[in-house]
């Protein structure tokens, strides 16, 4: 990040990313279809489920692979769990920019905590999970996990009643957040933001619901949408997710088939008909594709990964030029910006 | 009569030539000082990350000792026997004064700070105008330190540091003002001694000013923007390390509990307290009010630089100035009733906050460029 | 749902509109002439009906024998989506005309492709390598490279 | 080894100047640093007492050490976990985590290291005043891990200085991590860490 | 922006750290008291299963990144005798695709995660090191049949009365004193 400064005044930002490019598209070209899914794990580590959500669901489209109903449910209530994690880790550190000494990030790093355990018992490690396979998942889920769950749904509106009264009406965080770092909508829309960046600033777009991809036609829940696409509304637009996340797990565990298989009948090494497909689902960070040309072999001839975050931040020197340098820090954190997905 | 004064007049009878009598005791109260003063940082210290900890739900440093009250020696030896490093471009002597010039007028500020009756090192009849004076001379070293140490972000810290010292002594001085005019005197002993009924009882807006003054002057949560960790990295000791980092520190926690003595003394009565002796109603007030600093620490976001200054010149200086008014008429009018000035001056806090979190507005503007 | 449109549709309305704008049109994809690809973009965003007002995704794919660059188009308006390609036919210095002045969404991804693959794009305000330093030799993501 | 940086002007200049800072820390880097053996020789140490005061300081070192976390990716976030509440890490008298160098005593490298960043990592390695220690914590950190042949990925960062503990795991569980620290509480301890008598409390 | 609620809203936040800090802390102290992870845990070493193996090298196919190298010979008939294997545990990303390949069930994730090193070469495991012992047990990762022998999980949602995460309070007073941790 390079910044000119007049005083404290910012005159010119300009984002240096890079420091984290670790070449995975080149990487991937080398590796199967299955080897793939750890390196996609690595891109947005703080929900690496949904990544690898949506590379498998790219790879089944292009290889016209069904996944059986049981390991969609169990995908939806996974990577919800995951955005509530993702958001828990976003606002956290976010308050934690604001100068909140790590207290309001580590209580809401406790109920991560609690996601993680979860995630931990499914699939043995507790931040890069490689769970996710082309078809369905790698194993069943044990019984414990349906019944933490539903504890863990049940208990955490609690929490984050906690949370709002924690800092949502400290003045001192009103005045920082409220009309900070303002993303107007159309230039949103312009810079093809997504996700809660997006929705902050007033568009109602959610891949789930304008696109709903696996099974999110099912389910009832709402959009959340800011007004000013201000600092605060951000923050506030990741809150209400996490309740509407909550929903979807909710019914999404009422609707569980018990029994039935988890993955299709794929082998370890598969090759894909040649072709091109885009797919894409709502990570929590965003709008997450993968592109995929295969030329009929094992790997793939060319992955493309489109980041969001990388996106979101097109628009941030429009947004901070004028402002401090401690609203910088502000509106950088509120876009809860994840470098290995930038780099890649 | 100070202890002091008794040293004194006891090595007068014991016969000592003149020149020693003076020093003696002088050096003797230096040393004494100096060791409090260090070993209650030490303390404090501890106490304050055990404190944190359990806020944060977890545990804290509990390894060294029991419960790791040895923790933070071991980081002061550890930090003393570190190399001692000079950046190419800095100013090599300004560099080599500032931790001094940082440390040793909070080390001065004890000395009129009375720790029970009679225990003070100088009982001077302009104690309190002392401590004011030399509690800002402290922000001069963090200034050289940051304009030493020839780094942007050190520098755009002693800046800050500057302009918040200037903003906030001012309704620190004002609500100050406010308790001399009910004592009569600077004396700290005097002021204690006037406190029947603590002045925070008689003058809460005045004991919330300085509070918040006093939390700026100090450079603590909300206003710890001289080492804002994720906009300046760490402020002005940021190219310091070893032995002088350790002086910065202990000079931050020094500051800290200079800070809480004086609030204790000026508002909080004091070593005066039934049942226990003074010395130890004094730590147990002082551990008190240290306390809720770092409580406040714990959850507050911190201000932007903007709407620190414009807190302090459109929100602080105008309750401060009106507070003195009211007290000032009140000692003109109702010397001795003291529960009268009491209903009054909470009505005006009251009356006072409301009205200004009605008309006054924290600068969150966009500057244009 | 998010309706991906017919691009052998598209393309005859697209030809209709800019003569010789389009090469190819799939049933997925709609193949412009690099040469037209600001004055396709152009329309695509401004004609009434289609209103592609959200670039996602911009990428390229090396071919050996051409560079093929990738832009996905939505619609909020109206839900629905498209594929654009073009494609490049040279090796040595490559060059097509930038879409960021028309959808801002491809600023940093065109620089990207600029230091990946050293596509140049003409009339991009800021045409930086984005993830590797200044000096790394070659272009890690096109075929031939190690 | 040394960083070449010349001062520059425009951000054209400071782009190139870091490229070629890269290039010529690639040059240099190719080859492992072999790992420090700062324990003492079995001869050697049967003819020396460690004082009294030794053990002091090694106490105090040990006692409190102020990590340099240069968090660069997944691994960052666990070692977060670690000195979050659960795990806490505080306990050890680590948490007073300070930004600067300056006053750091253990480099705590969490995460890949491409050879964009690695120049920084060296620099701010060689800012730390000594007594210095570096832990190498996470596959990408102590061999490239995943990403070892990628055009972009230092192979492992006792390439670029030398590594005292080394962690596996991508990533390790926060005990893991904590257990790798207390390798380094014994190894500050005595400078050595065959001796069976610092075995730690299984 | 005006202080509209006097002050409230920050008494409100502190009244709820102020809550927080009469709660029992969450810390597990580590070397002391230690978590009961997840039955498919998966440990930062490999468990091989020598017997088992018949050394037809599908792990190392497998392997994302290469890092398993099995040399062998031919020995009886459909076997192969094993020379060297060695997986080097620096480079190792424990995803598990080598032991979910293995068609013999030959090899696991071991439950092990201290396994720090001072030196490099320390971490590249040989044959005897991987070999199943009784320091060195096998997790249940795609191994349902080790899951038995295994502790439950101890998770941090539940309270200790329901199984969850041990929350002891260890007094100082009775740990060893010179205990190095």
């Amino acid at each position: 990040m390079r910044l000119t400064l007049d005083g404290e005044v910012i005159t010119d930002v300009e984002p240096i990313v890079g420091y984290l490019h670790r070449g995975i598209e080149k990487l991937a070209e080398t590796r199967t279809y299955t080897q793939i899914i750890p390196l996609t794990d690595r891109l947005d580590y703080l929900a690496s489920m949904t990544n690898n959500v949506a590379y498998c669901m790219a790879v089944e489209k292009l290889g016209g692979i069904k996944v059986p109903e049981r390991a969609e449910y169990l995908r939806v209530i996974i990577s919800e769990m995951i955005r509530i994690s993702s958001h828990l880790m976003a606002i956290g550190s976010f308050l934690n920019d604001c100068g909140a000494f790590f207290t309001p990030l580590l209580y809401m790093w406790r109920e991560r905590e609690k996601i993680l355990d979860m995630c931990d018992m499914i699939s043995g490690q507790r931040l890069l999970y490689n769970f996710m396979r082309v078809g369905g998942l790698s194993q069943d889920v044990p019984a414990e996990f349906i019944t933490s769950v539903k504890k863990f749904v049940a208990e955490m509106p609690r929490y984050i009643d906690e949370y709002n009264q924690l800092v949502k009406e400290n003045e001192v965080f009103l005045a920082r957040s409220k009309g900070v770092g303002i993303l107007p909508k159309e230039t949103a829309i312009a810079i093809g933001a997504s996700g809660p960046v997006l929705r902050a600033s007033g568009m109602k777009w959610d891949v789930r619901k304008m696109d709903p991809y696996s099974v999110y036609d099912r389910f009832d829940f709402e959009v959340p949408t800011g007004q000013n696409g201000d600092c605060y509304d951000r923050y506030w637009v990741r809150i209400l997710e996490m309740t509407q996340s909550l929903r979807i797990m909710e019914q999404a565990l009422a609707q569980l088939p018990a029994k039935g298989p988890i993955c299709a009948d794929v082998p370890q090494f598969f090759t894909l008909p040649a072709g091109e497909v885009y797919g894409y689902i709502e990570a929590p960070k965003g709008n997450l594709g993968f592109y995929i040309v295969s030329d009929g072999s094992i790997a793939p001839y060319r992955l493309h990964i489109y980041p969001p975050t990388l996106i979101n931040i097109t628009a941030f020197a429009d947004m901070v030029k004028g402002w401090k340098v401690a609203d910088l820090i502000l509106t950088f954190g509120s876009m809860d910006v994840v470098l290995g997905e930038i780099d890649r | 009569m100070t202890l002091l004064d008794q040293f004194q007049l006891f090595l007068k009878a014991q016969g000592w030539p003149e020149w020693a009598y003076y020093t003696v005791p002088a050096l003797a109260g230096i040393v004494v000082i100096i060791g409090v003063v260090l070993a209650a940082v030490i303390v404090y210290i501890w106490w304050e990350r055990r404190f944190v900890a359990r806020i944060q739900i977890r545990l804290g440093p509990n390894r060294c000792g029991p419960e790791g009250i040895f923790q933070p020696i071991a980081t002061a030896v550890k930090i003393l026997l570190k190399e001692d490093i000079v950046p190419a471009n800095a100013d090599k002597v300004l560099h080599f004064i500032a931790p001094i010039v940082v440390f040793v007028p909070i080390l001065m500020i004890f000395a009129v700070v009375p720790f029970d009756r009679g225990a003070i090192l100088v009982d001077l009849n302009v104690g309190i105008v002392y401590v004011i004076a030399i509690s800002s001379i402290s922000v001069i070293g963090i200034f050289t330190a940051s304009w030493a140490s020839g780094n942007k972000y050190s520098f755009i810290s002693g800046l800050r540091s500057i302009s918040q010292m200037v903003s906030y002594e001012i309704p620190v001085v004002l609500s100050i003002v406010g308790v001399v005019l009910m004592t009569g005197s600077f004396s700290m002993i005097k002021i204690v001694e006037a406190q029947t009924v603590p002045f925070i009882l008689l003058q809460p807006l005045g004991f919330l000013l300085f509070f918040m003054g006093a939390l700026a002057e100090m450079n603590r949560s909300p206003f710890d923007l001289l080492e804002a960790d994720s906009e300046i990295v760490a402020g002005y000791h940021l190219e310091y390390s070893g032995m002088k980092f350790a002086m910065f520190y202990l000079g931050e926690y020094g500051m800290a509990l200079a800070y809480s003595a004086v609030i204790t003394t000026v508002f909080l009565s004091g070593w005066q307290g039934p049942f226990l002796p003074g010395v130890i109603w004094f730590l147990v007030k002082v551990m008190l009010v240290f306390s809720v600093i770092v409580w406040i620490r714990s959850m507050m976001p911190r201000m932007r630089v903007d709407q620190l200054m414009s807190f302090a010149w459109k929100a602080m200086l105008p309750m401060a100035l009106i507070n003195l008014l009211v007290i000032a008429v009140e000692v003109l009018v109702i010397p001795s009733l003291q529960w009268l000035m009491l209903i009054i001056n909470f009505g005006l806090a009251a009356v006072l906050i409301l009205l200004f979190s009605r008309i006054f507005t924290l600068g969150g503007g966009r500057v244009e460029v | 749902m998010t309706i991906a449109l017919n691009g052998e549709e598209i393309g005859k309305k697209l030809n209709e509109a800019i003569p010789g704008a389009v090469v190819s049109g799939t049933k997925t994809a709609v193949l412009v002439d690099a040469k037209q690809l600001t004055k396709v973009a152009e329309y695509m965003k401004s004609t009434p009906g289609l209103d592609f007002d959200y670039l996602t995704v911009v990428t390229a794919v090396d071919y050996l024998e051409y560079f093929e660059l990738v832009y996905r188009l939505v619609s909020l308006k109206y839900n629905h989506s498209l594929i654009l390609k073009t494609r490049i036919y040279t090796r040595e210095d490559p060059v097509v005309d930038s879409v960021t002045p028309i959808w801002r969404a491809a600023y940093y991804q065109e620089r990207e492709i600029f230091d990946l693959f050293g596509i140049k794009f003409e009339g991009h305000p800021y045409l930086k390598p984005l993830l590797l330093w200044e000096g790394f030799k070659g272009y890690p993501l096109r075929r031939d490279y190690l | 080894m040394e960083i070449i940086r010349p001062s520059v002007s425009t951000p054209q200049e400071e782009d190139i100047a870091e490229g070629q800072a890269i290039n010529s820390l690639m040059e240099q880097c190719r080859s492992q640093i072999a790992d420090p053996d700062r324990w003492i020789d079995e001869e050697i140490k049967r003819n020396i007492l460690l004082t009294t005061v030794d053990a002091a300081i090694a106490w105090a070192r040990q006692r409190s050490i102020f990590p340099m976390i240069f968090g660069t990716a997944c691994c960052a976030m666990e070692m977060i976990s670690a000195s979050s509440s659960r795990f806490d890490l505080p306990r050890f008298g680590m948490d007073i985590i300070r930004f600067s160098p300056r006053q750091a005593d253990v480099m705590i490298i969490t995460g890949t290291i491409t050879w964009k960043m690695a120049a920084a990592a060296r620099l701010i390695y060689d800012q730390m005043p000594e007594p210095k220690w570096v832990v190498a914590i996470g596959a990408c950190a102590i061999s490239g891990g995943t990403f070892r042949e990628s055009y972009s990925v230092v192979p492992g960062v006792n390439h670029i200085m030398p590594v005292d503990v080394y962690v596996p795991g991508c990533p390790p569980r926060p005990e893991a991590m904590i257990y790798g620290i207390t390798r380094l509480h014994a190894k500050i301890v005595k400078g050595t860490f065959d001796n069976p008598s610092l075995s730690l409390p299984k | 922006m005006k202080f509209e609620r006097y002050g409230v809203g920050i008494a409100k936040g502190l009244g709820m750290t102020m809550r927080h800090l009469f709660r029992a802390p969450i810390t597990v102290q580590y070397p002391e008291e230690k978590l009961k992870i997840s039955k498919r845990t998966r440990g930062n070493e490999l468990v091989w299963f020598p017997d088992r193996c018949t050394g037809c090298g599908t792990c190392t196919k497998a392997c994302p990144q290469g890092n398993i190298v099995l040399v062998t010979h031919r020995g009886e008939p459909n076997k192969f005798i094993v020379d060297k294997f060695e997986c080097d545990t620096g480079r190792c990303i424990f995803c598990g695709l080598c032991v979910e390949s293995c068609p013999y069930n030959a090899l696991a994730m071991s439950v092990k995660y201290e396994c720090a090193k001072y030196r490099r070469g320390d971490l590249v495991l040989g044959k005897e090191k991987m070999a199943v012992s009784a320091e060195n047990r096998p997790s249940a990762y795609c191994r349902p049949q080790f899951e038995e022998g295994l502790p439950a999980q101890s998770l941090l949602l539940y309270n200790r009365e329901e199984g969850g995460q041990k929350l002891k309070f260890i007094p100082l007073s009775t740990r060893k004193r010179g205990s190095h941790a």
